[in-house]
């Protein structure tokens, strides 16, 4: 068994080791044991936050499993993307182009820094060790952030937004920054990542990344073939993410290309069809009863904890029958509110 | 011998022949006789004086007077832009700098512009290639700027003049395929032609209108930027000599650079001098520094003449030979406009 | 009696003084030891031509040889914008027509720009108001263009100034209220210190980057685009004489106009000649054009020194005083280069 | 009683008379009588016609009150907003400007010329007389629109847009106009929209409207302040189509500032909540029982029909129970399918 919960302290080596074998993509878990540190702690002060707007919180989630109590996978979410600067990313335009004197229509592609991301919540940081890649516990702990997200949702923007790892080459080049972004920072694509810090909101991006649209079709064609791809690291979260509701073509990164994934909340299957039933244990078991998987969370706070079960469809009842062990692990007691989603 | 003088309406047809030799490239001088014929009466009607400066189109034609033959046409239209928009690329420059990262970028910029509103342009220079030797190049070119030193109250303080941007020899133009191409998908000449029949509305429409980075046009396009076509590389350097510069815009289809001058500044302006038509004697002649050509004009409007001579202006007095005082329609006593063909170099330094 | 002069590393507390009386309105010239320490040491170091050209900053002095105050500074700075972005606004015209509804709009528009990156500027010019008299504000305005002259090849092609821009007698700037307050959120005075403090990356960050149309902003803003303050117009005045023209570039904040020229078609280097200093005689005198005041600088770039003289060069010689030999520091033989303190008409038409 | 049907050639005298007193408005009827006919046709060639694709075809209905076949109110759509040009409206763009060094922050607010509406779906011509203002026909007519579009989704697009007149003064004029559109246009509020005919699909919007965006903190405070408000004239169907799921803000029309509400049809309650049922003909009534106001309609052709009844609860049943009189005016049978959405 499996369950979601908020790092701790005592995680911090194994999300070093974690962080030393999972990719050198720019949206995952720190790699210094000080910076993994520090988003350890910046994580336990958030769940601990008393929050009415949300602001520079970050949350991060492990996946913990409860056999051996490793680690198997990490995700985060942050309250409001570029809380102390602005979000940048490049907005999909597509321009209309009609002469009617000519009888021409067609449209053109244009790439607009903009900065409308800014303030939306902003998923991040998706990890899973290959054990857990196509077992359900994998959508558990992409979906128990916004399991949280519906139960504290003044602690979240009404949308929010998750960006991929774009496709680079082999040696980490990347066909889109070498024809986009090079020209105006001089310099590698992975240099300049890490000259940023992954960052997508430092003055240094409006100081130097163009401020007129980028028109598409004036990009060399690998350029071209690489927006909006994600990096094959990214295509489980890509998965998980649109089953889910999020939609991507609207916006790409600045730096790689890659997708951003957005939604409102309203449009987000967690949040829509998530289900609040009160939790009893279970009779002794009605064999041949067709059972349900589904994700569940408990706790809004540092003591949140979601896991996936599988019991009698709830949807025409008010409680759902939770076996003891996983009660424990939820840490909440027959009586108590827990949130369900199927999966 | 060859004059330079205003166009009547009678070289209708000579100069439908030249426009038929003309060849593509040039989008104010197609043989077209409906275009041409409406453009003679406008000519006309410039000279005469009988329609207001910003609507006028000075043409000069080069005739050969032994055989009555048009050698070449070159014009001045008073005002561009004021029937239809008149669009250029202004070239731009900006700078992205991190003092963190310390990163200093310089980028050029491409802006879709009708700056040029209203300025005058000289045009649809074409001289038949059985005169292209010895002056007659540069004396017709030349000639516009002596005019314009007669009459500087007849234009705007700008001039400009539109140089054909660089094919390559297959006539692509790199320009237009790594960037026009994308918006108007058609091909060069198609779209030529449309502007040439001031067609141009379809540019507000499928142009882009935001600013562009050159940076971002391949690298083919980027290197002609403002580069003449081969062939126009005489013409540039000749209107250069005498006071244009190119200031950073260029055409929005081939790059073609546009050169520009402020009237005030032509050296036909500054240097060029009013003189007496005197009698032939010996003593102006003994005083006249070494000859070289002279660009000797009358100072009549309607029935302006101009002639390359070899008589040189000395305390205001000119020694015409028979022969350019006959071209000139000139006599002795009548004032005229002289400046010496080629510029000299600055003897004070 | 008054010389122009390279300033020296000695001059520095005179320059403090000075720039403390010029008040505000000129960002290059604030009361700061240590700013103004650094500059001189530059500007010695310019002279000196121990740094490369386009960091150097020639800074002169006119300094009174009767008390030995200074009495005026003034700066060429060899290239503006290497080491951060420099912002102004260029005024372009977009045509907005539509054949159909038989409507033409000429709309300006603000692009902002690093065009002008790279230029030479003229600048941080100051008389000290004892001196504010005859022709002492030209002599130290004028002085920067036979310096060019004489070492054209230390500058860029490209000149330029800066202008104040209009202000209200309140100090209030219509421009900046309407336009650049909506971006700052700050007084005038505060964003006019910060960018005197070289704190210029908020610019990138506060100030809207599309270009804006002009129409759009107050009427008070819109009449003094261009406009310069009102005891900034005889400065202006003296900068077009010798060449330099408003092509459309103006601040961003008080939209003052920024000149511009071209070195080559400055007055002082079309019209400035080399002479050689003459022992006196009557000979030269008896052939001298009636008096006018004469600008005469050394040659020397290290010790550059200027005088205004009424001697007049004739036929490549000039007769100068034995002060103004002592001024320049020049003997006869040696070679002086002189241009008139005022342009001549025309002559020629 | 009253139905909402679409337009016949019978109707055109009673539409010259409602649009001689309707507003002067720009999104109503057309004024003239060969307009009105030309309009009449083209809905009716458009619901006969076989669409695949929508393109050029407008739907226009007609609210008409049995009881003296009177015509009481119009409304439209069209299936594809400038399908012969491009749909310009202003795009509200708020610019996020952040700068650190200064520790400021604010946005600025920017009104773009964009052509994003362009294949929407659009409403349009909604006009109601005052006798039915208050009367849930009102919203049945506004609403018909929207159940058509759910029965014959491949007759729209999945967004859909509604301009709303703008706030204008007495005597027609537009502080909106005055400090926007009238620089470029050189001519008065009314003119411009006499010349152009109401369209927002001309070349010469382009060639004549502002290339770069307006900063709103630039125009005259009178200006600023009708920016997005409708024109009493537009405040029932401003109340009907937010509480429909429509959401304001994004965009304002080019000429008088008004708002365009717009939403993705899965954001709209009679998409997402309509329910189709099977008509059954009611029992002899159970008095007491408790009934509920739907909006019912069938037919996806010129027979569609739309009519407001009060009946039993349908949720949890397959059929809903219409009276005789019910069925013949909706022109279905017992067994025959309708659509249904709570009103």
């Amino acid at each position: 068994m499996y369950v979601v919960r908020p790092v701790e302290l005592a995680d911090i080596a194994a999300l070093e080791k974690l962080a030393a074998v999972s990719m050198p993509g720019v949206h995952t878990l720190p790699k210094t044991r000080d910076k993994i540190a520090q988003a350890v702690e910046a994580s336990i002060a958030s769940f601990s936050a008393h929050v009415d707007i949300p602001s520079e919180e970050s949350y991060l989630f492990v996946l913990e499993s409860l056999a051996d109590h490793g680690i198997v996978g990490t995700a985060a979410i942050f309250a409001s993307a570029g809380s102390n600067g602005t979000y940048f990313s490049f907005r999909n335009d597509v321009i209309q182009q009609v002469s009617r004197d000519l009888n021409i229509s067609h449209s053109v592609h244009a790439l607009t820094l903009c900065s409308e991301l800014t303030a939306y919540s902003q998923l991040s940081s998706f990890y899973v060790n290959e054990a857990v890649q196509n077992r359900p516990e994998a959508a558990l702990l992409s979906r128990a952030r916004l399991l949280f997200a519906a139960m504290a949702p003044q602690r979240f923007a009404d949308r929010f937004f998750v960006p991929l790892a774009g496709a680079t080459g082999a040696n980490g080049e990347s066909p889109f920054w070498d024809a986009v972004g090079r020209k105006f920072f001089q310099m590698d694509f992975l240099d300049a990542e890490r000259t940023i810090g992954g960052a997508r909101n430092r003055t240094l991006i409006v100081e130097l990344m163009p401020h007129y649209p980028v028109y598409v079709p004036l990009l060399p064609g690998d350029a071209q073939a690489v927006m909006g791809q994600i990096h094959p690291s990214g295509e489980l979260a890509f998965s998980l993410l649109t089953a889910e509701g999020f939609e991507a073509d609207d916006y790409i990164d600045i730096f790689d290309g890659g997708p951003i994934l957005q939604a409102h909340k309203h449009a987000l299957r967690t949040c829509t069809s998530s289900l609040q039933r009160t939790v009893a244990t279970p009779r002794p078991s009605r064999s041949g009863e067709p059972v349900v998987p589904y994700a569940v969370a408990a706790n809004a706070g540092q003591e949140f904890r979601a896991v996936v079960v599988a019991v009698p469809a709830i949807e025409g009842s008010a409680t759902i029958a939770l076996p003891v062990e996983v009660q424990e692990v939820l840490q909440v007691a027959e009586g108590g509110n827990v949130i369900c989603v199927r999966i | 011998m060859l004059v330079v003088r205003a166009i009547q309406a009678t070289d209708l047809d000579a100069l439908y022949d030249m426009a038929s030799q003309v060849g593509s490239g040039m989008t104010t001088l197609k043989p077209d006789m409906k275009m041409l014929g409406d453009r003679v009466e406008i000519a006309v009607a410039s000279f005469a004086e009988t329609i207001p400066p910003e609507k006028r189109d000075y043409m000069f034609v080069m005739e050969d007077t032994d055989s009555g033959r048009l050698a070449g046409v070159c014009a001045i239209k008073g005002s561009v832009g004021l029937d239809e928009p008149f669009y250029n690329y202004r070239i731009g420059t900006l700078v992205h700098s991190s003092r963190e990262l310390k990163v200093f970028t310089r980028m050029e910029t491409l802006y879709l512009s009708n700056d040029l509103t209203g300025s005058t342009e000289l045009c649809s220079l074409f001289l038949n290639p059985d005169y292209r030797h010895g002056n007659n190049g540069k004396f017709l070119s030349k000639c516009r700027f002596l005019f314009i030193a007669q009459f500087p109250h007849l234009f705007t303080e700008k001039l400009i003049a539109e140089m054909r941007g660089y094919q390559e020899s297959s006539g692509r133009s790199p320009f237009y395929e790594g960037l026009g191409r994308h918006f108007f998908k058609m091909e060069f000449d198609h779209v030529d032609a449309l502007t040439a029949q001031g067609k141009k509305s379809f540019i507000a429409e499928l142009m882009p209108r935001q600013p562009l980075y050159v940076a971002y046009l391949p690298q083919d396009a980027q290197d002609v930027v403002g580069k003449v076509h081969t062939s126009t590389v005489p013409a540039r350097r000749l209107l250069e000599q005498e006071g244009m510069h190119f200031e950073g815009y260029v055409d929005i289809f081939d790059a073609g650079p546009v050169l520009q001058g402020r009237v005030s500044e032509l050296r036909a302006v500054r240097d060029s001098a009013l003189a007496v038509v005197d009698v032939d004697t010996d003593m102006t002649h003994a005083c006249a520094p070494q000859m070289e050509p002279v660009l000797v004009s009358n100072t009549n409007l309607k029935d302006f003449r101009m002639v390359l001579s070899e008589a040189a202006a000395v305390n205001g007095k000119i020694d015409l030979s028979a022969d350019d005082q006959k071209l000139l329609r000139v006599h002795a006593g009548d004032v005229v406009r002289t400046l010496t063909l080629n510029v000299r170099k600055n003897t004070h330094v």
